[in-house]
């Protein structure tokens, strides 16, 4: 196996919050009829995380299962797993019209944790995040690039755009998070 | 009426002003007219004058919902050029240009057109190569451009960031005979030239109805009453689909709200228009020393005059990072105007399915540079009934035929 | 002259002395002070000069209203012009220079308009300057623009950051006055979310410097009270120091926070941009006062009388040992009292009003203050301060009866409600006659997204005037807001309070009401326009009826302070002329911002590094070190070429090109769009999308295909690859994977919802590189794994297996038309597959390429390049794709609109090849001229170059174009005009100039 | 900067997140069509004063389109539906109904 390399290599910074790009992750782009019992079974089968509802985000360790649009879910599970879990879902799910391609590498993945992470993200995304919980996903905007995000646990987030913008979302990221930012209305 | 001079001003100086005359007539409208004018904007009233200037019809009644100038005419950028790309537009805007060049003499009202000279920077490779495409064909349609360097960019806008990082200007599109003109002073200058010619500019007069007899357009109702006339022309601009279903049609157009914002007054920095249609940024200075700039439309449809934000956002965050002095300047008034966007982006002026009823409109955002040549090929059209050849190509079957005249081919340029 | 008071000054640490520098003198001030007071109690009267005259002018106002005192502020990266010395926050270092005057604010040349004032009355530049015709341009418009402008304009790059803050509250309350602070509490009590936002630095606005009792309490410790109360609720935010700049639609609001403009040197953003979305408004933005319109009422010294009291209360800051106090209402009376208790003179109160003042007036005169009723002031005196007042009838036509000496002025015509906000989005308003004031009209609010109204005005805003009446103004408007939520509102027990009892004010538009001409020549109603009494006047009487034409011709109120302190009092003069009432006259339009907010705040973060988005392949950092020269696509950046040594990119393009064709060269592909097209009817939808038939293609092989948009015009093209029976993979343009993907799903989701088809984008999921060249197959087997040999591997096929150590997939095509492959591999194994190719390579002397060296063989070989060959008026029938059009199919996006008259035409041009006759280039966009003009006289054109470029393969200029007829014309000589003034000469040609019968890719 | 639901995530962003995708319930002319037809169907707009059907997209977000009822003079939003219907649901036209009484668009009212 040849050396694999994330959008930038763990890069972090520290400032109000700290940023960190987290590494490559499994990922899994599924399209489906998510009513259909036999794709519910496959998903959470593959992941051992319960069914998200509509914008729902359930992650335990490595695996996850996030609520994308009506037909479209987010498969996590650990990076050198998601071959191997598209020959599951194959099998559990013949003869039955699905969508399941590795975008493991297209994405870049980073964390935004601290006492201000919240503000940091608030910067950016026009997104109410006083009343933002843990087992959501927002898709929406980071400034000018598209973006999802969920809670990893308190004061702690998950950010994830397409790889070829990790160094901008790592940008505006350490920016929003510079020293003498904090605005100090969250918590 | 009494001509404008400096020695005028100085005569009447001496009676603290007590002399001067109105600038124009408030009339009540008469029963019929030879032809009505609906809208008394730049375009409407320039139609009114070369109907009378270039085929003597002047019983000509200008109608106006609100105040003269008061729509795009009074609410734009100023920005006067013609290097357009294809035949038809660059011969339209040319026309145009030229005109506006003796306009204040024509008029005896200094509209301060002020030949300072446009750009448009070429940011990608795409766009080089686009912008000289423009050139060459400038050259053969008479249009006077030329493609500039980096280093002659920088040399006539010293506030311009040339090296990027994002997008280094790589040239520009240079109209030295392009420029600005005092928006207002068009349209009151036309209006008092009309007005003297005896035509009637009727103000706070809504028109609520079309009336045609057999196919032929009879008249209009309007606010004060029907009146009635031979020919009808509609230059609406942001009214247009409301007059056409008034008059029993409809039209390829979509009204849009078209963002722009000035900044404080500060010294003449920069001396002539700026267009970077990469990041979507214009900007010029006025005379009073705001740095005047064009935002984008808003991508649905709106007959709300009002500024929204992220626009705003989007066209200062391009001039930051194009004039960097700009982050330190201050926003001092945004607004927005309506503009009639067509299928092809290029306007229509042209005959409509009721007879005798013409149209002029779906300037986009483009209309106040081709002000005196709109109205010359409007006039020409009502006049004669046909289309002359600066507006042969804008009538309306072109969206039938796939006969488009699509300007933004050239590297995507806004108007 | 003015002076710091040894006592008083509630806002000013005395134990805190501050330096700064004022037109390069050092002085000094408090912590707290404002720039402007701190100039005045350095008896720096004069601040700066106007817009038109360059007339001396002093601080008038004490807040965001100020007309004069405008400053050029810090210096370097730091510099900003335009700066209100009234709200800019004194600290330590502070540099500001005046403005608009040379050489100097004492003497300055400019004044000389002033002398010729009466040859420049309003909208006078439209009636001269016409002759001789070049001469505005180049004679009178320089000297126009040089004497206007105001502050100087920054040279340096910011050095400051700034950003945005994205907030959603259900009560927004702009103004932290006392009716604000109320409205906020009772709105929080219901259980509101609640976000207050001033932009002074202190709470408690006018109450605290006009004192008085709320009940048992002073009005200050009443604020105290109110403030801790609110810092004490969870659900409310308070930011002070941030100015609710706009109210937009659907209930968004913008604050503009100053952050640092205090304390420059403290780390941070400078500014912050809130984006807050409300669920209501609250607008408790106070009233301003207005001037009064008597001649020389410009004259520095001449100030609003509620800011000389502020000056004094706030600041301990003396404007003049004698104040002559100038009004029509009341409410001045409070500044000569104060100024009285502060132990100055106030020689004479000059009320307009027949019947004089109310109680007050009593207060007043208890204390030993001359006050004359139906008096007004004929004139000020003095040029660069107040010298006397000559006092007349306010009856009569300015007639003196008496001078008084005096220093400053104090005057009062009456308040107007700051209504911006609640206009912004489309609030109207109504006329008060009583106080003559516009409010706002409850009963015709901006509307929301859900049609109701959305703001509330309160208090002084929604001309409640009186202290005790606006906190219970406040209360209601939080009870009204939090009713409009469907929340029942709490009760906020408010103190019980007497209403100061005033005598009603009198309508003073003009002083004396008689003045004539020389008078009214005098009286400015925009300060810092020049504008006045007179102009508005001649406006009307030339037709420039309207509000909005007497705006724009006379400039009154189009300056810096928009009109805060003019627009009432121009418009009543404009309604009096017009013989009018005032409400009929209308009023013109407010527009965001309520003050001018910085540019840097709009774009935020967007600046530099991240202006935008800058997409990068996983190869980037590769290309980075070995001399990219950068190309922006789209988004993405490419490398144009990699520049060796000293070469010029033409000469790298073509040693790439050499190299490729002559061994192997390298190209990142990554990012061409990729997306995945699944299910049933994949093959259905494939067939609709593209012009070529694609259900029919086999799985393992590989098709061009052609995209048109559905007004027929070719909008994309790309190879398609059919995986499996079920799915296709498209390859698109750079760039062009959102878009494409954009489109299908658009089809997919509003047109045929029906069709069992899914479409992802794994653009980014894959890296990509072109192997290309006669060696290239022997790299791949030199890495071993996957047989890509002719016999297993042949044209336009596929493979997907281990290549050496890589998960790859493997495409046996060509754009350069050599014998070439494209690898893809998961964007992971991107670097560490071009590092292995490109070692490997080496002893074949592997070349990696960029962008143009890629445009320029495709061009040798004679294919289209979107873009290039394509602007959006192009049909594929243009092109001589015919081929690549299915006859068989019904349909296809596109089909029905390529029928239409105008592209069912053989008139149209059609692409060629083109060889100039002397080897040379033709230049970049040449259009081929045919004979004579058209109606409108320019040059006939029968084609035009869509691709044209150096071969260095066949050592000279080979172009593509677009010609009439043009397939039928092989052989002919055409010309193409360059705008360097040379003709061009080509011969028309096939366009492939390279290898036509593809024995290069087929080995 | 309109605020919009969108119907298939439930989600209530800004103009920001949304895409405006032009006039709404528009049929498709294909081959075999009459030249105005097809014109038509490419290029006329209803373009009113008041009360709008229109098209949008979630494009930050979820990525479906869906269609809004909207008055072009107040911005006022009626409603917001699924794109895949031919005309809009009753409820929505009882909402215009409501504010809007004696509104017509095209066939609709």
């Amino acid at each position: 196996m040849s050396e694999l390399r994330s959008a930038l290599a763990g890069a972090v910074f520290d400032g109000i919050a700290k940023v960190q790009e987290a590494g490559l992750c499994g990922m899994i782009a599924f399209r489906g009829d998510l009513s259909a019992t036999k794709v519910k079974n496959a998903v959470t089968g593959v992941t051992g995380v319960d069914m998200p509802g509509q914008r729902g985000c359930n992650v335990g360790g490595d695996n996850g299962l996030a609520w994308m649009s009506p037909d479209e879910l987010l498969i996590m599970v650990e990076h050198d797993k998601a071959e191997l879990v598209l020959e599951t879902l194959a099998k559990g799910l013949k003869n039955q019209h699905y969508m399941a391609e590795n975008v493991s590498d297209a994405r870049a993945v980073f964390t935004v944790t601290g006492k201000h992470a919240a503000e940091v993200i608030a910067k950016l995304a026009p997104v109410d995040m006083s009343t933002f919980s843990v087992g959501e996903i927002r898709r929406t905007r980071l400034a000018q690039v598209p973006a999802a995000f969920w809670m990893h646990g308190e004061n702690a987030y998950t950010v994830v755009c397409f790889r070829s913008a990790a160094d901008y979302m790592f940008g505006i990221l350490s920016m929003a998070a510079q020293e003498g930012s904090e605005v100090g209305v969250f918590g | 009426m009494r001509r404008y001079s400096a020695f005028a001003v100085a005569r009447e100086a001496a009676r603290f002003h007590s002399g001067w005359e109105r600038a124009w007539r408030s009339p009540a409208p008469k029963k019929k007219y030879d032809v009505i004018i609906v809208g008394a904007g730049g375009h409407g009233l320039a139609t009114a004058f070369y109907l009378g200037k270039n085929f003597g019809i002047t019983n000509v009644a200008i109608l106006e919902k609100g105040w003269l100038g008061g729509g795009n005419t009074g609410r734009n950028t100023t920005i006067i050029r013609s290097n357009y790309l294809q035949d038809p537009s660059a011969a339209l805007y040319e026309k145009a240009r030229s005109l506006y060049e003796t306009m204040s003499q024509d008029l005896n009202y200094n509209v301060m057109f002020s030949p300072r000279g446009v750009i448009m920077l070429a940011q990608t490779e795409h766009e080089v190569r686009g912008y000289k495409r423009t050139a060459h064909a400038n050259m053969l349609q008479g249009v006077t451009t030329e493609f500039i360097s980096p280093a002659r960019v920088k040399e006539l806008v010293p506030i311009i960031n040339i090296d990027g990082p994002r997008y280094p200007v790589l040239g520009g599109l240079w109209q030295a005979r392009g420029g600005t003109a005092r928006h207002d002073a068009v349209a009151w200058g036309y209006a008092r030239a009309c007005s003297d010619m005896g035509m009637d500019i009727i103000q706070q007069c809504e028109v609520t109805g079309v009336r045609s007899s057999g196919g032929k357009v009879v008249g209009v109702d309007t606010s004060k009453g029907a009146i009635d006339c031979d020919k009808l022309g509609l230059v609406v601009a942001g009214n247009s689909g409301d007059l056409a279903n008034m008059a029993g049609f409809r039209l390829p157009m979509e009204s849009v709200a078209l963002q722009a914002l000035v900044s404080e007054p500060i010294k003449p920095c920069m001396d002539v228009v700026v267009m970077a249609n990469t990041v979507h940024g214009y900007m010029s200075q006025s005379d009073k020393g705001e740095m005047v700039i064009g935002g984008g439309t808003d991508g649905f449809n709106n007959y709300t005059q009002r500024g929204s934000f992220h626009h705003v956002e989007e066209t200062v965050r391009a001039l930051v990072e194009t004039f960097p002095m700009v982050s330190r300047l201050k926003m001092l008034r945004q607004w927005g105007g309506i503009v009639d966007v067509t299928g092809d982006r290029s306007p229509v002026i042209g005959k409509t399915p009721l007879g005798n009823c013409f149209i002029n409109a779906g300037w986009g955002t483009g209309g106040f540079k081709a002000i005196p040549g709109g109205g010359w090929a409007t006039a020409e059209l009502i006049a004669k009934g046909e289309p002359g050849p600066l507006s042969a190509e804008f009538g309306m079957e072109r969206f039938i035929e796939g006969r488009f005249i699509d300007e933004s081919v050239a590297a995507g340029v806004a108007h | 002259m003015s002076t710091r008071l040894t006592t008083g000054g509630a806002r000013i640490a005395r134990n805190k002395p501050v330096t700064f520098t004022f037109n390069g003198k050092t002085l000094k001030g408090f912590e707290g002070d404002t720039l402007a007071s701190a100039l005045l109690a350095n008896d720096q009267m004069l601040m700066g000069r106007s817009f038109k005259y360059h007339r001396p002018r002093g601080v008038v106002a004490s807040g965001a209203e100020e007309p004069n005192a405008l400053m050029n502020m810090g210096e370097g990266g730091k510099f900003e012009p335009n700066q209100r010395a009234t709200t800019t926050e004194l600290f330590d270092g502070l540099v500001a220079q005046s403005q608009n005057h040379w050489p100097s604010l004492e003497v300055d040349v400019g004044v000389v308009n002033n002398a010729m004032a009466r040859f420049l009355p309003a909208g006078f530049y439209y009636k001269t300057f016409t002759f001789p015709k070049f001469a505005w341009k180049h004679v009178y418009e320089p000297i126009i623009r040089k004497s206007a402008g105001l502050g100087k304009a920054p040279t340096e790059r910011d050095v400051d950051t700034y950003e945005h803050f994205y907030f959603f509250a259900d009560v927004v309350v702009i103004g932290g006055g006392i009716a604000g602070l109320q409205a906020a509490k009772t709105a929080a009590l219901s259980g509101a979310k609640v976000l207050i936002m001033e932009q002074d630095p202190a709470w408690g606005g006018r109450a605290v410097v006009d004192g008085g009792m709320l009940g048992e309490v002073p009005a200050a410790d009443y604020v105290s009270a109110l403030v801790a109360e609110l810092e004490g609720m969870d659900n409310v935010t308070m930011r002070n120091r941030m100015m609710g700049a706009g109210v937009y639609d659907h209930g968004y609001v913008t604050g503009y926070e100053r952050l640092r403009d205090h304390a420059p040197e403290m780390a941070g953003p400078r500014h912050r941009l809130w984006r807050i979305r409300a669920g209501q408004i609250i607008t408790a933005t106070g009233a301003i006062e207005r001037p009064l319109s008597f001649a020389g009422n410009d004259v520095p010294g001449v100030m609003l009388a509620a800011a000389l009291r502020d000056y004094l209360v706030m600041y301990g800051v003396s404007v003049g040992d004698r104040v002559v106090v100038v009004t029509n209402n009341d409410d001045a009376y409070r500044t000569a009292i104060a100024v009285k208790k502060a132990g100055l003179d106030v020689p004479v109160i000059l009320d307009a009003r027949a019947e004089g003042g109310g109680a007050i007036a009593g207060e007043a005169r208890a204390l030993g203050i001359r006050v004359e009723n139906g008096k007004a002031i004929a004139k000020v005196t003095g040029g660069k301060r107040v010298k006397s007042v000559k006092i007349c009838a306010q009856a009569g036509e300015g007639g003196v009866l008496e001078e008084i000496e005096c220093d400053a002025v104090a005057m009062s015509g009456g308040f107007s409600p700051v209504v911006h906000l609640w206009s912004h989005c489309g609030g109207k308003l109504t006329w008060d006659e009583e106080h003559a004031m516009f409010r706002p009209d409850a009963e015709r609010p901006p509307k929301g997204a859900n049609g109701e109204g959305f703001v509330v005005p309160a208090g002084a805003a929604n001309g409640v005037l009186d202290m005790g009446v606006g906190l219970a103004d406040g209360d209601h408007a939080g009870r009204l807001a939090v009713e409009a939520l469907g929340l029942k509102a709490a009760d906020a027990n408010l103190p019980a309070f007497d209403q100061a009892v005033e005598a009603p004010l009198a309508e003073v538009w003009m002083m004396p009401q008689g003045a004539g001409p020389k008078l009214r020549a005098k009286a400015w109603l925009d300060y810092q326009n020049d504008v006045k009494v007179s102009d508005v006047q001649l406006a009307a009487q030339e037709g420039y009826e309207s509000v909005e034409h007497t705006k724009r011709y006379t400039t009154l109120g189009m300056a810096t302070d928009q009109g805060k302190l003019s627009n009432i009092n121009g418009l009543a003069v404009l309604s009096h002329a017009l013989d009018k009432p005032i409400p009929a006259t209308g009023t013109t339009t407010f527009r965001p911002p309520y003050t001018p907010i910085s540019m840097g705040s709009i774009a935020g973060e967007a600046r530099g590094d991240v202006f935008q988005p800058l997409r990068r392949t996983p190869m980037h950092d590769w290309h980075e070190a070995n001399g990219a020269h950068w190309e922006p696509v789209g988004h993405w950046r490419r490398a144009y070429c990699y520049l060796q040594g000293e070469e010029t990119p033409h000469e790298a393009v073509s040693r790439e090109i050499l190299a490729t064709r002559k061994s192997l060269g390298l190209l990142d592909a990554s990012t061409l769009g990729k997306l995945i097209v699944k299910g049933p009817d994949a093959g259905k939808f494939m067939d609709m999308m593209y012009t070529n038939m694609m259900s029919s293609l086999k799985p393992g092989k590989c098709r061009y295909g052609l995209m048109c948009s559905e007004n027929g015009f070719l909008s994309d093209d790309g190879v398609v690859v059919r995986l499996e029976d079920e799915s296709f993979l498209c390859h698109t343009t750079t760039g062009g994977a959102e878009r494409i993907h954009a489109h299908m799903e658009e089809w997919l989701q509003t047109e045929w919802w029906d069709w069992e088809v899914y479409v992802t984008n794994v653009t980014e999921q894959w890296a990509q590189v072109g192997v290309v060249g006669p060696n290239s197959r022997k790299v791949l087997e030199k890495l071993g794994g996957v047989d890509v040999s002719k016999e297993t591997l042949a044209f336009m096929e596929y493979t997907q297996g281990k290549l050496g150590a890589f998960d790859a997939r493997i495409f046996r095509i060509s754009f350069a038309g050599e014998l070439s492959y494209e690898i893809a591999v998961p964007a992971s194994q991107g670097a560490a597959l071009w590092d292995a190719l490109y070692e490997a390579g080496e002893e074949f002397g592997v070349t990696p390429y960029g962008t143009e060296a890629m445009h320029v063989m495709r061009a040798e070989k004679g294919f289209i390049m979107i873009g290039d060959e394509t602007d959006g008026t192009i049909i594929p029938q243009d092109l001589g794709l015919n081929w690549a059009i299915s006859k068989k199919k019904e349909d296809f996006l596109g089909k029905r609109a390529q029928k239409r008259a105008f592209m069912d035409n053989p008139e149209r041009w059609q692409l060629v090849g083109l060889e100039t006759t002397d080897g040379s280039v033709i230049p970049d966009g040449a259009y081929c001229v045919a004979e004579g003009d058209n109606a409108n006289g320019q040059r006939n054109v029968q084609g035009r170059v869509t691709s044209t470029y150096y071969s260095p393969t066949l050592g000279k200029g080979i172009a593509m174009g677009l010609l009439h007829d043009g397939p039928n014309r092989m052989g002919e000589v055409v010309s193409f005009p360059g705008t360097d003034g040379k003709s061009y000469e080509a011969k028309v040609v096939s366009p492939v100039f390279y290898d036509p019968d593809g024995e290069k890719q087929n080995v | 900067m309109l605020i919009l639901e969108c119907p298939y995530c439930g989600v209530t962003g800004e103009e920001t997140e949304f895409h405006g995708g032009g006039e709404a319930h528009i049929k498709r002319f294909g081959p075999g069509s009459s030249d105005a037809d097809f014109e038509t169907y490419l290029f006329m707009r209803e373009n009113p004063k008041g009360v709008h059907f229109e098209r949008w997209r979630h494009v930050n977000g979820c990525g479906k389109w869906f269609h809004a009822a909207r008055c072009t003079m107040t911005l006022e939003v009626f409603g917001t539906y699924s794109a895949q219907t031919f005309e809009p649901p009753k409820e929505i036209k009882d909402a215009i109904s409501a504010k809007r009484p004696g509104w017509s668009w095209r066939e609709f009212s």
